[in-house]
């Protein structure tokens, strides 16, 4: 096993027990706060793993935007989550079960780092896109090639898709700020100021 | 570069690295046993950018040495750069905060050394922290060698 | 040596995620990922040295970035329950 | 060493269900869209998984001809689709704000009983 197994390996169990405390986690903040932890380790796998673009594009949206874009709405709501859900044994039992069904499925898959899967083996398109992208195109980073020539209508539309998104959320929210907590049915007027953060999550 | 000039700077790299390597791990043990957040975020914060500067300084060393190439060299130098700026500054950000928030540091016999939150809250916004936030000895408890 | 040193942050990264998994307060769970942060960081680094195309250190470069941006927000919305908001208002305390 | 070889699938898979399982299972909002940007970093995942080769390097041009790189096409498609993945998630905490200040909450449950109390009504 070489190294680079290696570290992808616990890479990646690193993020199966990142994700497994945030569903443990009851409080919110510090479950964003494992978001962004396990958008690191996601960013690192990747790495690892040849994709350097979308390692890029992980740290910076994944950790670094998405913590923001969820603080935000954390800041407009309410931030504790109240300890329920339904931890019901039928929820687990549905997911162990189809967790399941699909790990019998990946025996059939081409094991990691397999030259001869299907996806490396299609005869029209790495293939082309390795060996004449630098001719064709000219930058020496392939994936940049293919995302702004060979597939720039994907990323117009990509372009087009965060445009209506930024669209959206501005008529949603509006532009001025606004102060939910004057409004709150909960916080009467003269109600305890808000301490930072939460008791149950403080040590004292 | 005569030769045994190369052999002893590869050798300074191996050294800085491995000095980093202890830094690393010694932070995360450091992080892991200590018993309360600020000696937490003393082997933390040291840790890191006592490894980030011996770790990085190796690399320079072999960028330079080794593949002969001066930007890898220089983007090693400007990461080094940030992360002296940013670690102390998040280190610095989380401590002020903690004690603005009213988590009170403990001494070495795991008493709090302030009597209550509040004053935590008014040393945290103090200019001049010792004056009369001491419980009752002044103190020279500080955790020495909290990170080994 | 490169090995030693992934091996090292490796075992390091299993320390600061069990000290981010098991808190007590918030402070420990950020100062545990700004931690983690800067291992990713020297991680990527290092793993560019051993594949042997150091060209990678750009994301390490964005990383010692976002790291700062992601705790200081945080501890902003922490502190003044909003992101947008600016100074001490010292009568609150 | 197959079973190292579909060590990365399995764990794709833990990492879909654990976002399933928060879907399924919590009630809070802001807690489902966590959920389900794991369920997406899972799919991100499935598809770098599959592009590696054994032996490759990034699918960065050098002056080497023996080289072998990666295929840069799943890539391209995930980095579109992390970017169209925060867009939603954005559009999906506005709606999520604006819940809160239609019901005052954001916990599932509590909406569907002040639904049902106004149906009474």
């Amino acid at each position: 096993m070489s190294l680079e197994q290696f570290s992808i390996a616990v890479l990646l169990t690193f993020l199966a027990v990142a994700a497994i405390g945030i569903i443990v986690l009851r409080d919110l903040l510090a479950a964003v706060i494992l978001t962004g932890l396990y958008s690191l380790i996601a960013a690192g796998a990747f790495v690892v793993m040849d994709a350097m673009d979308v390692a890029f594009t992980e740290a910076a949206v994944g950790s670094g935007i998405s913590t923001i874009l969820f603080l935000g709405a954390l800041s407009f709501t309410k931030h504790d989550q109240k300890p329920r859900g339904n931890d019901s044994w039928l929820a687990l039992l549905f997911v162990v079960v189809t967790g399941g069904l699909l790990i019998y499925g990946t025996l059939d898959m081409p094991p990691y780092g397999s030259a001869t899967s299907p996806a490396q083996t299609h005869p029209q398109l790495a293939k082309r896109f390795i060996e004449q992208s630098g001719d064709e195109v000219g930058p020496p980073n392939i994936v940049t090639s293919v995302l702004a020539s060979y597939r720039g209508y994907d990323t117009l539309g990509e372009t087009v898709v965060v445009f209506t998104a930024g669209v959206a959320v501005m008529g949603l929210l509006g532009l001025k700020r606004r102060r939910p907590e004057e409004e709150l049915p909960e916080h009467a007027p003269g109600d305890t100021p808000h301490e930072p953060g939460h008791d149950n999550d403080r040590m004292t | 570069m005569p030769d045994f000039v190369l052999v002893l700077l590869t050798g300074l790299a191996w050294v800085l690295m491995l000095i980093g390597c202890v830094f690393v791990v010694a932070g995360g043990v450091g992080l892991l046993r200590l018993p309360d957040l600020y000696t937490r975020l003393h082997a933390a914060g040291v840790t890191d950018t006592g490894s980030t500067i011996f770790m990085l300084l190796g690399m320079v060393i072999i960028a330079l040495v080794e593949y002969q190439n001066p930007w890898i060299a220089a983007k090693l130098i400007l990461i080094l750069f940030f992360t002296l700026f940013t670690t102390p500054t998040c280190s610095h950000a989380l401590a002020k905060i903690a004690l603005l928030s009213g988590l009170v540091p403990i001494d070495e016999n795991g008493k709090p050394i302030l009597a209550s939150p509040k004053l935590a809250k008014k040393m945290a916004l103090s200019r001049k922290p010792k004056e009369g936030f001491e419980a009752d000895d002044e103190g020279d408890n500080s955790n020495k060698d909290g990170a080994s | 040596m490169f090995v030693a040193a992934v091996l090292a942050l490796l075992a390091t990264m299993v320390l600061t995620i069990v000290r981010a998994l098991l808190g007590p307060t918030l402070y420990d769970r950020l100062s545990a990922v700004n931690s983690f942060g800067t291992k990713i960081m020297l991680f990527i680094a290092v793993f560019g040295f051993l594949t042997g195309r150091p060209e990678f250190l750009d994301i390490a470069l964005v990383y010692s970035l976002i790291n700062f941006v992601a705790t200081v927000a945080v501890l902003k919305f922490y502190e003044y329950d909003d992101l947008g908001s600016g100074a001490y208002q010292e009568d609150d305390y | 060493m197959d079973w190292l070889g579909l060590y990365n699938y399995w764990v794709v898979i833990v990492l879909m269900m654990a976002g399933l399982y928060i879907l399924i299972a919590r009630y809070n909002m802001v807690k489902k869209m966590i959920g389900l940007s794991i369920f997406q970093t899972s799919i991100f995942f499935l598809y770098i998984t599959m592009s590696k080769v054994e032996g490759g390097t990034a699918p960065i041009l050098i002056d080497d001809p023996s080289v072998v790189y990666s295929n840069p096409l799943p890539h391209v498609l995930i980095l579109t689709a992390i970017v169209v993945g925060v867009a939603t998630t954005a559009v999906a905490l506005a709606l999520t704000v604006r819940v809160y200040e239609a019901y005052g909450t954001i916990e599932e449950d509590e909406i569907r009983a002040a639904n049902a109390a106004e149906q009474d009504a």
